[in-house]
């Protein structure tokens, strides 16, 4: 059953060094607080689980919390490139980071697998691409029925799934809704999982397209609003743009990068 | 992928003056490119605007499905990401991650894939994960595949549109992220992809499409005021150029005043 | 896109003689008419699939409509046997009825790759059952990561699907909320899509829990209210408990059998 | 499946009145078991009512999760089956049929599976497919497997719930729809199931319960003014009993008033 801790308490308590983290949310829903918390608490080691890594994966590999990076696209999504993940690639800064590389329909597919605590999915994907000689996670099956060859992904199975819903009720049951991405999938395929709430109410009213987690899915819940800015939570919050094209000269610079993390996430809380 | 844009009318490749830009007239061709299609799987940037585009001017049915999840979007402005919560709000249907790829795209049942490219080479095979710099250099790094391979592989056909340069047409490939046709005929089929592949390759010069006897892409189309060696020049590779080649038509008035009234919600980039 | 037209000129257009056809439905939003009307046109030969085969099947086996059952549980719910199944399958009458026979989590692991146009399906499933025994479509892959063995079971790719909705706007669009079972998976697989509703709106409200299938997924709809009696559609109708129980010994005898349907579907339309 | 119903009072096996049936001491009997179960998936029938049974008595927060897609449904009277409305209508979270199989059981999420079944044997196998009637006769049609097979595999443990006579446990299967444990110890996990399987077998007469070093079942608790040579003589092989048999508490007053209530809506049949 999920507890209702603050979102200190439930960073520390279950996140640790060397963990596999994974922090979901397409574009919507990006639990950017819980990311701010890790860095404050100088967790680190982690290797770090995501379909479109993003600026919230920027910031914790700019801050060194990474040593390895399972994603399928690593962009600032309609802005450009993500300087600190390529400076970490391309010139180990602040340390080198190890990638494991998907496709989109792959990195899905390895949390279905894992959701569904299989050791594998099925699809048909990666074909003639040079994407598998690069992963150790991507591999073929044969249909026994047909004979044709298909795309095997391993599953993917955080220690941690951290996601950003818009409400929670008292029993720590969570509710998101709109563009829902993969968040259920990474939830369902954790060994723990931690979600922060715009809001905690006393009844989840019923909504359309809706993913329900129940309470006893869920480790710990964290009320805190805006905790997915500059992304947003539809139906509470709009998404900051302009932050997605503030930074990509505030991350451009290391020390300009530095300087921005320390104001307003090391000293902030 | 921070393209440099050729988005002032001044910049013309043929140096006169028009009242729209290459970077209109491509998106505009783009947009043309979709005709007859019925379902049209979107990437963000220039296939995005293109793909509004001809919703709001020739193709008011067509159906927009975005990887973010939605199926039949309706935007009234051009999103700067795949997740405004507008491609949600305007949607016929919202779905999951996964399932977009497995019952949607997976399917074939998506009519034309758009996509971007950062390298693409004579086959129209695509690369959008690392570049070569050199031996004493470091790979240098891209986005990454996103969900390209699986458009490019699933989809009835796939339009790409990006802007013309010997950076980004090259005669081989650093990493190959997708396949469009391979190493030449008969490719697909061997590698049991799907649809018929790149049908299309739209920039800001012109229009490139494969031979359908060698699949190699060849120069069919140039806009007004370029020239067949300018876009010889922007191809990495010695570019083959159809015995006649035409010209593509201006953009209409009306063309152009939706696209504009689309982007002044906001100038998407790649 | 969907045509919307009458439930007899849909059936007439869609289902042939020899077609594997899928009515889905678990338990609710069960089609019931489109299955009177395939009885009517005195359609034949089929291949009927469906994970429960219900009342529903209970009355096209003992009018000699299937020549083969895909299926995986077939009883009347919560009432007993389905006495027109077991009387073909034990003593061939009216007609000899082949079967295919699975688990529930393998018919629905078999739609779900038809959907996905994937040719078969990898579940934690049958492990020392008899059924791979008497079925063709279970199989074993092995995990090329883990060396694990795991069931395999081929696709379900239905010539038509049939299944009932609550609504569709005039374009063809068409929306089932409440329990929505295995049928988009369903419609999902098929070649082609006949849905049945309760109603033609000009605009589909969102609901919770709602499944949306896009008019360019669905051949044609009907517009057939109550299509679903003795099943229900929730927000519509009340499932006909009554009716479950009078189908007992209704069906337990063949000459009983054939005059209530006789009454009630020849010759009624 | 029809079984035939042992529901008045003056059947009970010593003949003594009691103001209970064995059927409802069955129910009760398997609401107790799912003491300290956190969720369970439930089969309609007999098990539907044991597990409605717990949550309105000592177990209120357990988490019911039907077949037809309901986590967490709360009806509050027993549904005919597993797809009336108002599974749905009270549940936490509806969702599709393959998720409930894919993401929900087969995962390992769900504490107990609750079964009934057609034929049992001392290994807590379970056949509800076919019936051997003999040579001359063709094989009798059970309904087949439903759910079964990855119940037993996935859950946490597996309580079964039938009546008890030599028609349904019997020496040797006709057909294994669904592994208990198999052909003895060591056997799941070298099937690869996931969960302890079968833990308890509660019948109207009594309960049997796996012998921890052998895995068969054994006679462990019978029920009062039940005899050992009853539930024996209703065994199909010969049944090992207990050092000692334990005599099962009778309903509580609470109890049977929860029972009685929730059938008032209709008393649900296998």
């Amino acid at each position: 059953m999920a507890e209702i801790r603050s979102l200190r308490d439930a960073v520390a308590g279950l996140i640790h060094d060397g963990d596999t983290v994974a922090m979901e949310g397409f574009t919507h829903l990006i639990p950017f607080a819980a990311a701010h918390e890790i860095i404050r608490q100088g967790i680190t080691d982690l290797t770090l689980v995501r379909m479109t890594p993003d600026v919230i994966y920027d910031q914790l590999i700019g801050m060194g919390a990474a040593r390895r990076l399972v994603f399928s696209w690593g962009g600032n999504p309609g802005v450009g490139s993500l300087h600190r993940f390529r400076d970490a690639v391309e010139n180990g800064w602040p340390r080198p980071l190890e990638l494991d590389e998907h496709s989109h329909a792959g990195m899905a597919n390895r949390y279905v697998a894992g959701a569904s605590r299989l050791p594998f999915a099925v699809l048909r994907g990666y074909r003639g691409s040079d994407l598998p000689k690069r992963s150790s996670t991507i591999s073929t099956v044969t249909c026994p029925f047909t004979g044709e060859e298909l795309a095997a992904v391993a599953a993917v199975n955080p220690d941690v799934t951290v996601i950003h819903a818009q409400r929670a009720d008292r029993a720590g049951n969570v509710q998101l809704w709109g563009l829902v991405g993969v968040q259920k999938e990474a939830a369902l395929a954790a060994d723990r999982v931690l979600v922060t709430v715009e809001e905690i109410v006393d009844e989840l009213e019923p909504m359309p397209d809706a993913v329900v987690l129940p309470s006893w899915t869920v480790s710990a819940v964290a009320h805190v609003p805006n905790g997915a800015h500059p992304s947003y939570a539809a139906g509470y919050t709009v998404r900051d743009n302009e932050f997605y094209q503030a930074w990509d000269p505030i991350s451009r610079d290391r020390e300009t990068f530095l300087a921005w993390m320390r104001e307003h996430v090391l000293e902030a809380s | 992928m921070s393209d440099t844009t050729n988005a002032t009318p001044a910049a013309a490749p043929d140096g006169a003056a028009r009242d729209w830009t290459p970077d209109e007239l491509m998106t505009v061709n783009a947009a043309r490119a979709l005709h007859g299609s019925r379902t049209c799987f979107v990437g963000i940037g220039l296939p995005s605007a293109a793909a509004n585009l001809a919703r709001r001017t020739s193709q008011p049915d067509l159906v927009l499905i975005y990887e973010s999840g939605t199926l039949g979007s309706k935007p009234t402005r051009l999103p700067l990401s795949i997740g405004d919560g507008e491609l949600a709000d305007t949607a016929d249907a919202v779905v999951s991650v996964p399932e977009i790829f497995n019952y949607w795209l997976q399917a074939g049942r998506i009519d034309v894939g758009f996509l971007g490219a950062a390298q693409v080479d004579r086959y129209a095979n695509i690369n959008t994960t690392v570049i070569d710099r050199g031996p004493d250099r470091p790979e240098g790094r891209l986005p990454g595949a996103g969900g390209a391979p699986e458009i490019a592989a699933s989809c009835g056909k796939v339009l790409m549109v990006l802007r013309h340069s010997r950076r980004n047409f090259v005669e081989r490939l650093d990493f190959v992220t997708t396949v469009g046709h391979g190493s030449g005929p008969g490719d697909r089929a061997r590698l049991g992809l799907l649809g018929q592949g790149p049908v299309a390759v739209i920039t800001d010069l012109g229009v490139l499409r494969p031979d359908p006897e060698t699949a190699e892409l060849v120069l069919t189309e140039i806009h007004p005021g370029v020239t067949v060696e300018q876009v010889t020049e922007a191809t990495g590779w010695k570019l083959r150029v159809a015995g006649s080649v035409g010209v593509t038509e201006p953009p209409t008035q009306a063309e152009l005043a939706a696209l504009r009234a689309l982007k002044s919600g906001g100038e998407p980039r790649a």
